[in-house]
């Protein structure tokens, strides 16, 4: 469709927070967290966390939760009963999602709708709508523009805003669900003038060739030595994973009790030696540096190989909070410049 | 139920306090009857994890006894848990867990009279503190 | 080398030869002794004997003291305050509340780094290797070396060399040229406080440790405890009258004893102070002494 | 998929008076996994048990689960049963219903609920049973016995005479302990050589007894009933085969004025010597320190005069191996270094001796010949003074505990002295007497008042020596503190029994615990008195704690009837609860990290360390390892261990835990 | 740091290390590990505030042990770790070169772990400022309020194991989390699942955790899971003398006991 381009005024944020929880949607936005930010419940924007490059976890948990129950079962008597879940989930806006994580949903989605339609996931998706904020600055770990994103990309957002120099908001309505969005209360959207997006996006130019990447990756497979060089100092934990938005490994757990359990769907991380260990002893990534390189692999190389998508948006997190500052920027860097 | 009836379970070493809750039995001492006990062979045998797995299972109050100082049947277990306890205990009260709920004590095989009066004093205790919701509520958080 | 120094009061008083001759050798083997500011009374001898925690409050404020003016090692040659001072540390490090309530009531705290030396530790310390120390006319005498009770009781205490049959003031006495002889009597009791209440029994037991010594062939009887000096030096008259016989043996503080030796006036030493002379008969002859040394081989033999 | 069993017993009205079992029987029969599940009035019976064997063939059970009375009553009835019809029985487990419900609780709903909850927590644990098969342990049925005392003889004969090998090592060159220097023995005052060498000769000829003097214990390793011990002979300078102790040697050697430690240093002897005339071995041993030949190169006098040539200079230490089945360490004592005393004047003072050195002066065979004489210049002594308590029970400067038998040798000196010396005085200085024993009091009681030795109540503060007389100064407490003082001839400290100088070093060699003065530890203080906490290692006399002969004695024989025990079958049977450390195909070998935290841990040194190496032999990892001879299953390390490697048969973490979640 | 670049290069030019475990410039300002195996990149190691994380984590690594014998920067915090990785076997004598760093970044060099031994109980050890505050806000707060403050905390916490990641005693082949049979401690990061790994992962350091703080670091969420390890630091000196990685033969506080350990709380 059309992009719209609207002008919400700073002011009116509090009267669309108002009608959308008015209109039976929970809002989810960045609030401030000690020195972290996490995507929490909220119903004003005064709660919403100000100035902030990078939430500390994406969105990921809102149509992906870190924990999800897939369904319950009871004993009765010698009889096993199972309970489905029901998928009546309750429908949520994400506010002040960065373009970057907002893009991470179709990589998401490519995956959970790739061969076996996961209902939950589809369903929590077609439930959410995502009022995106583009980004007035950005730090040394975020490279969205070098993996096809950028600052103002809309791809992802329903609704994208961009504050301008008043303060308030210029609104691009993007999709049917923006449109809807914009429709409880249409009052509060006015007609934007010429504004110059541009100049109010944070700079930052590409780091690599995305291209010299993925052409390079699949004749690195046997670089041990690179692999090992990169990873050495990598401790093997899963931070990297569970901060990204574009993340999708998870492990299924039954938890039970005398008389039930449940199944659980919960986050798990290639990072860890477990993720690919035989009950048989063996461990065909036995140690890190392979476990490094199909991380790598994996997001620049086969994803884009099987669902024509790349599982990384660019939005640094994983740098950010690693505790042994693996920086996957510099050695993405590396390998595109490798040999050049 | 409409009175709360609460959930009291016990851990003991085989050597002294089951063999104490026998002498209680073989002595006709009533005592309140929603004690569980497991039996191991010794309280260095009582893994901290067993604690808290109890609580999992709904325990309203835990029961950790064996035998007296220098009476253990493998000559130092007591004291290796004791160190244990010391501190899981401290550990827990950091942690905000009610160790009011969790009862240490040591009874010999000749103490079938203390036994009766710990599951009761223990039954009691609890039954004023009210059910453990502070933890049982924890169960459904953070499942999406 | 330096040390803390708690003079107490007797060192000021009736034994302010002690200190005298303390002072005198100290400035020439190089001892420099720096008293504890503001020092009070250690509590000897009625204390402990009125109220356990005073009897640990005065001395442990001393120790306090010293302790905040850096002070490592204290000299105390009085050995009535070596006793108290000694005794408050060990309970003050052995009892956790002791010390809680004791540094409470003289608002000061106490670790334990600064520790009391008697007089013949800190002699040891500085010229026990026999260096440090220049022997003009060496100590020829046999001496019988009293060490008193003090110094060596309790045990547990104290850790003194040997208890019950201390050496170290011996060996020290043997690097200025004395003999000390073998006898029965180093730790007896003196009658101590007794001296002015009970003095007949002070007579009878000083007597006995006099009678030993002389009739051992003892010179001089070299003490290190200022009690120990009033009940043998100025109490004989007592003494001779007690036992009907005349003692002419001197007592000497062993600073005085390694003054002489160094060579130092008998007056900076205060021997003066004395009610015995400090004389002594003429040389032993030779043969008594080969013989005594004989003896002594023997005994180690066996 | 288990097939559990579940049998619920009225135990008449026991149980069934409060009770509802038929209800127990029902909820048990719906329990997953539960496929049989029947009451009967009494289980323990005969129609009983046949009820569960039955069941066990026709259900073809997997598990049984008794809900009756006490695993402590009737859990071994119940598992025989099930052994009988082919299930093993560590697959069986019992409900305790009574002692620890319906004897406890009144005849209400909730004492029904409890029932069926006990019963539901056994059926999850029995659900993950393992089959268990009793560890068996050969037994190398040859004991090796520490110390040629009293004590060592009494437990190499014992041992012996029931027919297994015994190794007898004694570290002097005779066996016979301080027992054979001792003059009379109390409270019989019959001769401790008379009764003691028959004993000694016969261990010598005791075709089971292989004994080695002037040898001690080098090392040890394995476990009871497999324990592998190197024993150093030291070389004696001698050839014992060649030797037939004729004493020539003896005779002709020049260095003669070496202090006779048999004889407490009194008595003088020659650097080739036998300890004393009964001298089991009766063959010489060279003193090395003393020899001329070993200071200065020359002399070989014995060797010249020996008819067998064989003297032999040149003899080297012997390392000799053997495997042994138990130990019993009884190496005894040693007596506190009276140098201890100098307010006694002990060493400066010839005439101030032990206990032990009047031992010897009043023995028929001691230097002096049995004549009481003062070792200084030989003369009688007319007054003597006893000091008990020397060093015993003086927490100021001597040791805390009582050494024992001090009262009685004390009062058989003053006795002794008194038959030898009518006109002569005997004073005797104690804190209290310590007589019990059987005709104990009455020994002391006839010191007193039939040979007259002066008892003072009090403590003596200082000996010294005035023109030849021990002035000894005391004081009697009885009479207010007065000062006593006794010019005496002779003193006699009764110096307090310690621990053998080497007792730590053994210790640590066996592995045995010991107490804070180094005597060795029971097992426990009332039940296990000869058994040390490591298996197959027992106790026996002084090396435990201060005894007299009988005390000794008894113990010893204790110690050999454990052995005998341990003897009496090949194999030895053990409980399978029992902990074991997980071990899995490679890579992983064992989830062990080997942190070894476990091994300080277990208070039975179980735990073992073994190297996992591959075919190349390089290490890969080395791992924890339970010793099945000396685990007694308490699983202190198994709530130790981080990773959960250790896991206690019997009582596993997944039974455990499977029994907490069916609550 | 002149002088611990002159010093690793004598040591990888003499072949006495393969390799140098220390710290170089990292993103931003932080530092972060390099491993050094040729003299002429020694020029790399850095020595300075930034340098935090605690460096014995890579000892074990498989993937460095392949390196061959290294030679590690260790601050005081990272001298106690080896000592307690020397008393739990997993370090011996001789295995590696540990160039030490004085509080006031002076290097020292040790002969032997006996050596490191010594220095050691020369140090002092303080909770930071922050730390201790945060210890003592939490102790004046009654046990709900301390209940809440933890499971808010913990609501947070992913499961992503950085904490155990980044500990250097977290060593274990396979971490009990890891054990399923049965599963102690359930996988999911729901709250019970949370709260019984903290509490675990505490009791399993309890008496061995050397207070490094790297665990409060690496937590992505900021949890200040460290604060368990000094609590319990805290109680465990308090109530046994004892002190982790201080000793080459360290005591085990849960390994071993007293007679007079305390037992007021038992009846």
């Amino acid at each position: 469709m059309e992009i719209e381009r609207k002008l919400l005024k700073k002011g009116s944020l509090g009267k669309l927070f108002e009608k959308i929880t008015a209109s039976g949607r929970r809002i989810l936005a960045p609030v401030q967290d000690g020195e972290n930010i996490f995507f929490k419940e909220v119903c004003s924007p005064e709660e919403v966390a100000k100035d902030y490059i990078q939430t500390t976890l994406s969105a990921k948990s809102a149509v992906f939760p870190a924990c999800e129950k897939l369904f319950e079962y009871k004993f009765e008597g010698r009889e096993v009963k199972i309970e489905d879940r029901d998928l009546n989930f309750k429908p949520t806006v994400i506010f002040g999602l960065r373009p970057c994580d907002a893009r991470s949903f179709s990589a998401l989605n490519a995956v959970f709708s790739w061969d076996y339609q996961d209902e939950l996931f589809k369903k929590r998706l077609e439930r959410t709508a995502v009022i995106g904020l583009s980004c007035g600055k950005a730090d040394e770990y975020c490279f969205c523009t070098s993996v096809g994103g950028g600052p103002g990309d809309s791809q992802g957002s329903d609704i994208l805003l961009t504050q301008i120099g008043s303060g308030d908001y210029l609104a691009e309505v993007i999709t049917e669900k923006g449109k809807e969005l914009v429709a409880i209360s249409p009052e509060l959207f006015e007609p934007a003038g010429d504004q110059d997006k541009e100049k109010y996006l944070a700079k930052l130019p590409k780091q690599f060739e995305l291209k010299a990447l993925s052409e390079k990756l699949p004749g690195l497979f046997n670089n041990t030595e690179l692999w090992i060089e990169q990873s050495l100092r990598c401790l093997g934990c899963g931070a990297c994973a569970f901060v990204c938005p574009a993340c999708v490994c998870f492990d299924i757990q039954d938890e039970a009790k005398r008389d039930g359990g449940v199944r659980l769907r919960c986050w798990d991380s290639c990072g860890f030696s477990l993720f690919t260990l035989h009950t048989s002893g063996h461990n065909p990534r036995e140690v890190q540096n392979q476990r490094w390189r199909q991380r790598v692999m994996h997001k620049f190389s086969y994803f884009n190989d099987r669902l024509g998508v790349i599982g990384c948006v660019g939005c640094g997190r994983c740098s950010r909070i690693c505790p042994a500052d693996m920086n996957l920027l510099e050695h993405l860097k590396a390998i595109a410049e490798a040999g050049k | 139920m409409s009175e709360f009836e609460p959930k009291i379970v016990a851990f003991v070493c085989n050597w002294c306090t089951y063999a104490g809750a026998d002498l209680t039995g073989t002595s006709r001492i009533k005592y309140a009857p929603n004690v569980r006990m497991i039996r191991l062979p010794c309280t260095g045998r009582i893994d901290f994890m067993l604690l808290l797995k109890a609580f999992d299972q709904g325990a309203d109050g835990i029961i950790v006894s064996g035998c007296h100082p220098n009476d253990c049947h493998y000559t130092a277990g007591n004291f290796h848990a004791r160190r244990r306890w010391i501190v899981f205990r401290s550990l827990l009260d950091f942690l905000g867990i009610d160790t009011r709920r969790v009862y240490f004590a040591w009874v010999s095989a000749a103490e079938g009279a203390k036994w009766a009066e710990l599951v009761n004093l223990v039954a009691e205790e609890i039954q004023k503190l009210g059910p453990y919701d502070e933890y049982k509520n924890l169960m459904s958080r953070g499942i999406e | 080398m330096k040390f803390g120094y708690y003079p107490g009061c007797t060192l000021l008083g009736t034994a302010r030869e002690f200190e005298e001759s303390l002072f005198a050798i100290a400035k020439r083997i190089g001892l420099e002794l720096e008293a504890i500011p503001d020092w009070n009374c250690c509590g000897a001898t009625a204390a402990h004997n009125l109220s356990h925690l005073l009897s640990i409050a005065l001395p442990a404020r001393n120790l306090a003291l010293a302790e905040k003016s850096g002070m490592e090692e204290i000299l105390v040659p009085c050995s009535a305050c070596y006793s108290r001072l000694a005794t408050a540390r060990f309970e003050l490090l052995e009892n956790e509340n002791l010390r809680k309530e004791v540094s409470e009531l003289i608002e000061m705290e106490y670790q334990g780094t600064a520790r009391v030396l008697n007089i013949i530790e800190g002699l040891n310390k500085v010229i026990g290797d026999g260096s440090g120390v220049k022997i003009q006319k060496p100590f020829e005498h046999k001496v019988a070396c009293y060490y008193g009770c003090l110094l060596v009781r309790p045990p547990k205490v104290v850790k003194f060399d040997r208890a019950e049959d201390p050496q170290s003031m011996d060996e020290l006495l043997k690097k200025i040229g004395a003999t000390p002889i073998d006898w029965a009597f180093k730790v007896e009791c003196c009658g101590a406080g007794f001296s002015v209440s009970r003095t007949d029994l002070v007579a009878k037991l000083s007597g006995r440790i006099i009678e030993d010594a002389t009739k051992r062939g003892a010179e001089a009887i070299i003490v290190a405890c200022p009690m120990c000096h009033s009940n043998l030096d100025m109490r004989r008259g007592e003494i001779e009258k007690a036992s009907g016989k005349k003692y002419s043996i001197p007592v000497l503080y062993l600073t005085q004893a390694i003054g002489l030796a160094m060579g130092i006036d008998e007056k900076e030493l205060g021997l003066q102070r004395h009610l015995v002379p400090v004389v002594f008969p003429e040389k032993p002859k030779t043969g008594e002494g080969a013989q005594a040394k004989e003896k002594a081989t023997e005994a180690v033999e066996e | 998929m288990a097939r559990i069993g579940v049998f619920v017993c009225h135990c008449g009205e026991n149980i069934a008076g409060t009770v509802d079992i038929a209800k127990v029987a029902e909820e048990a029969g719906k329990i997953p996994g539960v496929v049989h599940s029947v009451d009967y009035k009494y289980m323990c019976s005969d129609p009983g048990q046949s009820l569960i064997k039955e069941a066990i063939k026709e259900k073809k059970l997997t598990g049984v689960v008794v809900a009756a009375c006490s695993p402590r009553m009737h859990e071994t009835t119940f598992r025989r049963a099930c052994a009988e019809s082919g299930l093993n029985p560590f697959l069986c487990e019992m409900a305790n219903i009574r002692e620890q419900c319906s004897w406890v609780h009144e005849k209400i709903p909730e004492t029904t609920e409890k029932a069926i909850e006990l019963v539901r927590i056994i059926v999850e644990k029995v659900k993950r049973n393992k089959p268990l098969y009793p560890i068996k342990v050969p037994v190398t049925k040859t004991a090796l016995v520490l110390g040629g005392g009293i004590a060592g003889i009494q437990a190499s004969l014992d041992i012996a005479n029931a027919g297994h090998k015994v190794i007898l090592v004694e570290r002097s060159p005779s066996i016979g302990g301080h027992m054979l220097q001792l003059s009379e023995t109390f409270p019989t005052l019959d001769c401790s050589q008379c009764i003691l060498t028959p004993r000694m000769v016969e261990v010598a000829q005791h075709p089971n007894i292989t004994l080695y003097t002037y040898s001690e214990l080098e090392s040890l390793e394995g476990f009871i009933g497999n324990f592998k011990v190197k024993i150093r002979k030291k070389a004696r300078g001698v050839d014992e085969s060649l030797c037939t102790g004729c004493g020539i040697c003896i005779q002709k050697c020049p260095q003669k004025k070496i202090p006779s430690e048999f004889d407490a240093g009194l008595g003088k002897r020659p650097a080739i010597y036998v300890p004393c005339p009964q001298a089991v071995p009766n063959k010489p041993v060279i003193d090395k320190a003393h020899c001329t030949y070993y200071l200065k190169g020359k002399c070989k006098i014995c060797e010249k005069f020996c008819p067998r040539g064989a003297i032999k200079f040149d003899q080297q230490d012997e390392i000799i191996s053997a495997e042994v089945g138990a130990i019993v360490a009884a190496t005894g004592y040693d007596i506190l270094n009276t140098d201890f005393f100098p307010e006694y004047g002990y060493g400066k003072y010839p005439d101030v001796i032990t206990g032990l050195q009047f031992e010897r002066l009043a023995s028929a065979s001691g230097p002096t010949l049995g004549a009481i004489k003062r070792p200084s210049d030989g003369k009688e002594p007319e007054t003597i003074v006893f000091i008990a308590c020397a060093g015993s029970r003086d927490p100021a400067k001597g040791i805390d505990y009582c050494s024992k038998i001090c009262c009685m040798y004390t009062a058989k000196h003053a006795m002794l002295y008194k038959h030898k010396v009518h006109h002569g005085r005997a004073y005797v200085f104690y804190m209290d007497i310590r007589a019990g024993g059987k005709m104990y009091e009455e020994f002391v009681r006839r010191a007193i008042e039939e040979d007259g030795a002066i008892y003072i109540r009090g403590r003596v503060s200082r000996i010294y020596e005035e023109d030849g007389k021990l002035i000894v100064k005391g004081a009697d407490t009885l009479l207010g503190g007065q000062p006593i003082e006794i010019k005496a001839d002779m003193v006699v400290l009764a110096t307090a029994m310690v621990a053998h100088k080497d007792a730590e070093e053994l210790a640590q060699k066996l592995k045995v615990s010991y107490d804070p003065y180094h005597f060795l530890s029971e097992a426990h203080p009332k039940l296990r008195p000869v058994e040390t906490n490591t298996a197959g290692i027992f106790v026996a006399g002084a090396c435990q704690a201060p005894k007299d002969i009988p005390e000794a004695v008894a113990q010893a024989s204790g110690a050999a009837s454990k052995v005998c025990a341990l003897f009496s079958s090949d194999e030895l049977s053990r409980e399978p609860v029992i902990a074991v450390v997980n071990r899995s195909a490679p890579p992983v070998f064992s989830t062990c990290t080997g942190c070894f935290l476990c091994e300080k841990a277990c208070p039975y040194q179980a735990i073992e360390r073994e190297e996992i190496r591959d075919r190349k032999g390089n290490l890969i990892k080395v791992v924890a390892k339970v010793n099945p001879g000396l685990c007694q299953g308490c699983g202190t390390c198994v709530s130790l261990c981080r990773v959960k490697a250790i896991d206690l048969q019997g009582f596993t973490n997944e039974q455990v835990y499977a029994e907490v979640l069916a609550l | 740091m002149e002088e611990l670049r002159k010093k690793a290069r004598e040591l990888l030019e003499s072949q006495a290390v393969k390799v140098i475990i220390g710290y170089g410039k990292g993103s931003s300002d932080q530092a972060r590990t390099v491993f050094i195996r040729k003299p002429e990149a020694v020029d790399k190691l850095i020595q300075d505030e930034s340098c935090v994380q605690n460096l014995a984590v890579y000892l074990l690594k498989p993937e460095v042990k392949a390196l061959g014998k290294p030679a590690i920067v260790a601050k005081p915090a990272v001298l106690r770790t080896i000592l307690q990785l020397a008393s739990e076997n997993q370090i011996k004598d001789g295995e590696l070169v540990v160039l030490g760093i004085s509080p006031d970044n002076k290097l020292i060099e040790f002969p032997d772990l006996k050596a490191v031994e010594d220095y050691v109980s020369g140090l002092s050890f303080e909770y930071s400022d922050a730390d201790k505050a945060l210890l003592e806000k939490l102790e004046k707060m009654d046990r709900a309020e301390r209940f809440k403050f933890w499971q808010e905390q913990f609501s947070k916490c992913i499961k992503c194991y950085a904490c155990r990641a980044s500990c250097p005693l977290c060593y274990c082949s396979r971490c009990v989390v890891e054990c399923n049979q049965p599963q102690w401690i359930p996988v999911a990061p729901h709250q019970v699942g949370n709260l019984e790994w903290h509490i675990v992962r505490a009791m399993h350091l309890a008496g061995r955790c050397v207070n490094c703080g790297d665990c409060g670091r690496a937590c992505p969420v900021g949890i200040p899971v460290h604060l368990l390890g000094e609590k319990l630091a805290e109680e465990i000196f308090k109530s046994f003398g004892l002190k982790s990685g201080t000793k080459v033969q360290g005591e085990y506080a849960l390994g071993s006991w007293k007679l007079e350990d305390k037992e007021d709380f038992i009846r």
